[in-house]
């Protein structure tokens, strides 16, 4: 039993912090607010050149190879800058999601793509009026021929404007099924939607889409499994991503709560807002190790069932809480667009609601419990 | 024992409460500015404060000879109650401590100046006491006024002063002894506020609309407008405050908010299914809507301790702000809990929920435990004044 | 608008206050601690005399006709001094159904008892393995002529051991009834449980019990609605005392922690402390404002749908966490029997799960709000 | 980075397992006596602690010249889950802060004396350090020490001395010189139990067993029993805290609690329906069983820094007491409320629910909190020594 890091995972994390200290300031965050693009390009192809968006693809197809626990090291840091990139969508959910149930055929047209930045996949799930679980999958693809026709609405679909192909989740008579779908094929109206974490998001219109056949990702009625499997993976590295922005968001506020002073005090030396700063320090260094925790379990091949939810349930809920409490450390302050507490402030809110809820995960929890 | 305002009060109320439904305005009064909407900051609202002055509804509780009805207080709360609960400026700062210090300190030049213009609508003022380094700690403030020839030369920099962008006149607290200990070294002096030496820099919030930094180079302020005596201004700041017992952080806008989600729950559905038969769903409201009865308890604890005109109700007020500013920011998070996915999109947008009113409340609501005296310094008064603790720092 | 008391509600505190501090003492309270009648007989006795048995039952019976109000003034003095009597099943609860449902002819043989103390009703209601609601009530009473034969099994029954008559809440064929039942009558047997509060409760088997129809309360299938209707007064009260209990608790921790030195300092200066007895301070005081204006409403006649349930809630929860609190502050010897604290913190748990919980408030408020 | 024992820990942990389900005994091993199962208060519990003696599990870190085996710390912490998680008596103060401070401090006679008991379950100590007005602040210890002709003169009090009702030896910390700094002022004995000078009085609690507090008349302490040097008795306790860095509080009686509530709600049912489907039930399960995950990631943290022998793990063990004694409570609160109405019938009632396992454990372990260093004792050692953040009191 030991939490060391070996020397290349070090390297992984060294590498990508220095490199997203350059490249992903707070300004450049704050530039890339409600951008329709939403990402800049110089920090895409730095990840790209650093290995960081083949990370968890197969060498055979370009990537690093690596595990989960790496993905884990890196999504922190990502959570940590804040980093405006199309990375989890695609470099995650889509290859994972290929990875899981594409033939070789679509493994090989986008995959090494993927790996190298050249090709940006997201994924069209989420409905107006419909929760996260298969039942919420609504908008229908019916079979015609060769051929299936998409007619429905997707909401809350991150960084469609940039994206070569869309990976959309529809309900055929086989259940729920995936298919790679051309953002600009025929039918397709995209419309921009501001969000609170101020990423790109776009709401979706198929109207009589036709995709081929070959454009389904696995077995007839197969879509909702793998992506339950692949959205897994994806909630334990957005564990990782909270923990690094609850981390920042606290070690700033520490930093200010030794300089500033009310009262001949500095603020740190006010017993409750330390209590404060303490319970949150413990829930971060506690989350860490969960969320590295369900990451290695994966790595061994053991089930994330129970540890992925339990890591984005609590990781998400302590980085809210923290940001909560740090705003009312900083006081006024926090309250203004310049300091950039409000920037965690509403990235943390979103990262909950999003990619399974707190109600969603606690079910899924209590269902591997109890059931 | 009544919980129920009397006849003449509740008449009162229904007539305030009709007259804002017929005098409804969209641009006026819009709940999406949330904890902004108390500000006649256009001159749509400072048209409508006009019309709030026709109807006799400024300066309640004045005494006669300055244009007051001497009315009860409580008049003023239950306007400012309706005023909230339809999303339209309040009586402020000009009624509530400018005017009544001014009666009480004020010299005759600046009380026949600025008494009938506030009674009219004529003037909006800025308050200026926080300070980059006078935030929880008031009495700290650094903003320096020299005695010079017929006058004070006034040099420094204010913080969080919300109305500087379109106030008249300035209302500000400068230090007039450097020597002297901190308390007995204030005064208050007033500034119009397109003075040359005043640099106004907006400061934009994520509750949407903006506050302000102000910087004093060499503003020369006359001696006739010092506000009572020199050195007192602590003293003047601390009174109004108590003075102030009514008209502060009103209740109906959380209220109103609890309201609006309650109604959006009704007729939301979610995969097909009614959201409101959603058990997380059910518990939620049943919180917030019990939370909600408990701050109206201590809303309507505080309100009967004003009217007792015993000492004032530092104690009630306290344990009323503490409480109801910490539910105000629950029932956004909560809000946005039962929206799920949904309650991400931001607010102003049409596909959004109630078009993001509790994304942008969530935002709005964050400073209510931090402004107008953080949770800290409430439980810090409970603490010493209810409960008989020692000093905690 | 206004919180003041009338001379005569004042009267009712102090005469009830002062009696209690005389006979209601906490070396009283602790020797009845699992006493199997558990209430001393001079304690009731004065409460006979000062009129607070029949404080809610109408003159006619020779009660002292007063409203909710003064009840609950009354029942946080109740909480306050931990008052270990049988009123709440007899005078309140027992007197309640009577009141609401009850012939002219049990009203005549049990009202004017009740108010004098001279007989002691208890309601027998909660069964093994069921919840609060309707469905809840399964002991049978199948109707045999002009009787109802009763079996099956209640819980937690206060004060049974003491009690001339229970009210036992049964499933007839028309829904539930209401059952004025002699315990000594065949086929009863009674075995007390220790509870948590200490208060004495039983367990009571019915094996073919046999009932008078005379002895059904109301109309036939008409009885839940009546235990409804009796259940919303009786929580309000139950709220005061909650709200009574939480105040000693942390009066006496303020006094303790202005006395208690550690490093140099009274505890009451260490500002986290000070501020966990803050916000106490401000649930109480909130809280017996919402009882006060739930039992003001009752008064004026209006419904306690939603304000007893939310009172109950609300104190309840108050009072848990000032126990929890306060033990905190006071440290180790909050953990001895020998301090008064663990009395508390004990009454505070049982109070919140019974007679009503958390969960079934909720849902009693949501169902208002929201259906 | 490894989340898994190494395979020979592992074995370790598998024999030590199995060798308790083989020697379980109700007697021994009760869980109904929540913490106080850690003690070796009766015969029965005593002879056990022969058993692990002749095992050869008791001071296996411990030097090879003192009849120790010099293994890692980390079988002594997964000898003590294991051992707690079937409730049984846990290796503790004698193999630890004693026999590791004779060890290091104690003179020969001491050691010669002492150790060879220890390892062979022997002897069973009380560790006296807290006194009425050295609770927290544990340094302000009053109990006095006089130097007299051949040793010590010992008068005054302890309080919370869990074992004093039992145990063979007393441990215990006085202030041998009034006049110092009080850190400087505290020096170590070791004292028959049976002194006559010694009053053992039980301080009954509501976790059902008993501490004591004891009251110290002229007891005379002959030289050698003062454990090392004069005037250094606070920095050999602390030291000791140190040296003891894997047998502190334990988290398998937490997790065992949440199984135990898990299998008892798999199995009930309510009106009828299994309890396990109310959609309450199951958030409060989900909620408990991370939370449980998050306390062993925590232990997890502490035990890898304990392992890499740097220095102490003090904010890594202060972190985990923090979390672990509140999710403690908080365990115990939640299964009273799912089990409802049910849940008021008392620890021991054959027809509650478990038993009342839980009603007993909400009472038991209410102290967690407070014993051992109290949670804001916790917060202020994490404030300053983790985050850098100024003195707060």
């Amino acid at each position: 039993m030991d939490l060391d890091l070996s020397e290349e995972q070090q390297m992984v994390i060294d590498m990508t912090k220095g490199m997203l200290e350059e490249y992903s300031t707070v300004d450049v965050v704050r530039t890339m607010e409600d951008d329709p693009k939403g990402y800049p390009d110089v920090l895409w192809k730095q990840m790209s050149e650093l290995g960081l968006n083949g990370l968890l693809i197969p060498e055979s197809y370009g990537g690093g190879g690596l595990t989960l626990v790496e993905g884990a090291f890196v999504y922190e840091e990502f959570g940590r800058s804040m980093a405006p990139t199309p990375h989890f969508v695609s470099c995650v959910m889509s290859a994972g999601v290929l990875l899981e149930a594409g033939s070789d055929a679509q493994k090989d047209t986008w995959l090494s793509k993927i790996a190298s930045g050249d090709a940006i996949l997201t994924t069209a799930w989420l409905e107006p009026s419909r929760g996260f679980g298969e039942v919420g999958v609504a908008l229908q693809a019916k079979s015609e021929g060769n051929e299936f026709v998409l007619s429905g609405r997707k909401q809350s679909v991150p960084y469609a404007g940039a994206a070569d192909r869309l990976i959309v989740l529809a309900r055929t008579d086989d259940g729920v099924d995936l298919f790679l779908v051309d953002p600009n094929a025929a039918g397709i109206t995209q419309k921009q939607i501001l969000s609170q974490g101020r990423e790109p998001q776009f709401q979706i219109d198929f109207e009589g889409v036709r995709v081929n056949e070959g454009d389904r990702i696995g077995a007839a009625g197969s879509g909702w499994a793998t992506w339950n499997s692949v959205m897994l993976q994806g909630v334990t590295l957005l564990a990782a991503q909270a923990i690094g922005g609850a981390d920042r968001c606290l070690k700033e506020t520490v930093e200010y709560a030794n300089q500033r002073i009310q009262f001949d005090k500095p603020l740190g030396a006010f017993q409750s807002l330390s209590h404060y700063m303490a319970d949150a320090s413990t829930t971060i260094d506690g989350g860490r190790v969960l969320v590295h925790e369900a990451a290695w379990n994966h790595a061994q091949g053991r089930p994330l069932t129970r540890f992925g939810p339990m890591a984005k349930l609590f990781c998400c809920e302590t980085y809210r809480e923290t940001t909560r409490v740090c705003a009312q450390i900083w006081g006024g302050v926090a309250f203004t667009i310049e300091y950039d507490q409000q920037m965690f402030f509403r990235r943390a809110k979103q990262l909950q609601l999003s990619w399974w809820d707190t109600p969603y995960l606690e079910e899924l929890i209590a269902a591997d419990v109890l059931d | 024992m009544d919980f129920d305002f009397s006849p003449v009060e509740q008449k009162f109320a229904e007539e305030v409460d009709a007259w804002l439904v017929e005098n409804h305005d969209d641009e006026v009064m819009d709940h999406h500015r949330e904890n902004f909407t108390q500000l006649a900051d256009t001159p749509g609202r400072r048209a409508f404060m006009k019309k709030l002055a026709a109807k006799n509804w400024l300066g309640m509780s004045w005494p006669k000879e300055f244009g007051g009805q001497e009315i009860e207080g409580v008049y003023e709360y239950i306007l400012n109650e309706a005023l909230s609960k339809h999303a339209a400026p309040q009586i402020g700062k000009g009624v509530g401590i400018i005017g009544k210090t001014l009666i009480r300190h004020g010299n005759d030049k600046l009380k026949k100046e600025f008494l009938p213009k506030i009674l009219s609508a004529e003037v909006e003022f800025a308050v200026g006491y926080s300070e980059p380094e006078a935030g929880s700690d008031a009495a700290n403030m650094q903003l320096k006024a020299e005695k010079v020839d017929g006058g004070w030369n006034l040099n420094g920099q204010k913080m969080w002063t919300t109305s500087a962008h379109f106030a008249d006149w300035y209302w500000v607290g400068a230090r007039t002894d450097p020597d002297k200990k901190k308390h007995n070294a204030l005064s208050l002096f007033m500034i119009p506020m397109d003075h040359p030496g005043l640099e106004v820099q907006s400061l934009p919030t994520i509750g949407k609309d903006t506050t302000n930094q102000v910087f004093f180079d060499n503003v020369f302020v006359p001696d006739d407008y010092l506000v009572g005596e020199r050195g007192k201004g602590f003293q003047m700041i601390s009174e109004a405050l108590d003075l102030e017992r009514f008209t502060m952080f009103t209740l109906s806008p959380i209220a109103n908010r609890s309201e609006v989600l309650v109604d959006w729950v009704k007729q939301a559905t979610r995969d097909d299914k009614p959201l409101k038969d959603d058990t997380n769903v059910r518990r939620t409201i049943a919180q917030i809507t019990t939370d909600t009865a408990v701050a109206k308890a201590l809303s309507t604890r505080f309100v009967c301790a004003a009217k007792s005109g015993g000492k004032p109700p530092t104690i009630q007020s306290s344990q009323y702000k503490l409480f109801t500013t910490s539910l105000s920011q629950r029932v956004c998070k909560d809000a946005l809990d039962i929206q799920g996915h949904e309650g991400t999109m931001a607010e102003g947008q049409d596909d959004a929920p109630l078009r993001g009113r509790f994304e942008g409340a969530y935002r709005a609501t964050m400073n209510e435990t931090v402004g107008g005296g953080s949770s800290e310094i409430q439980k810090n008064i409970i603490a010493r004044r209810h409960l008989g603790l020692p000093k905690n720092f």
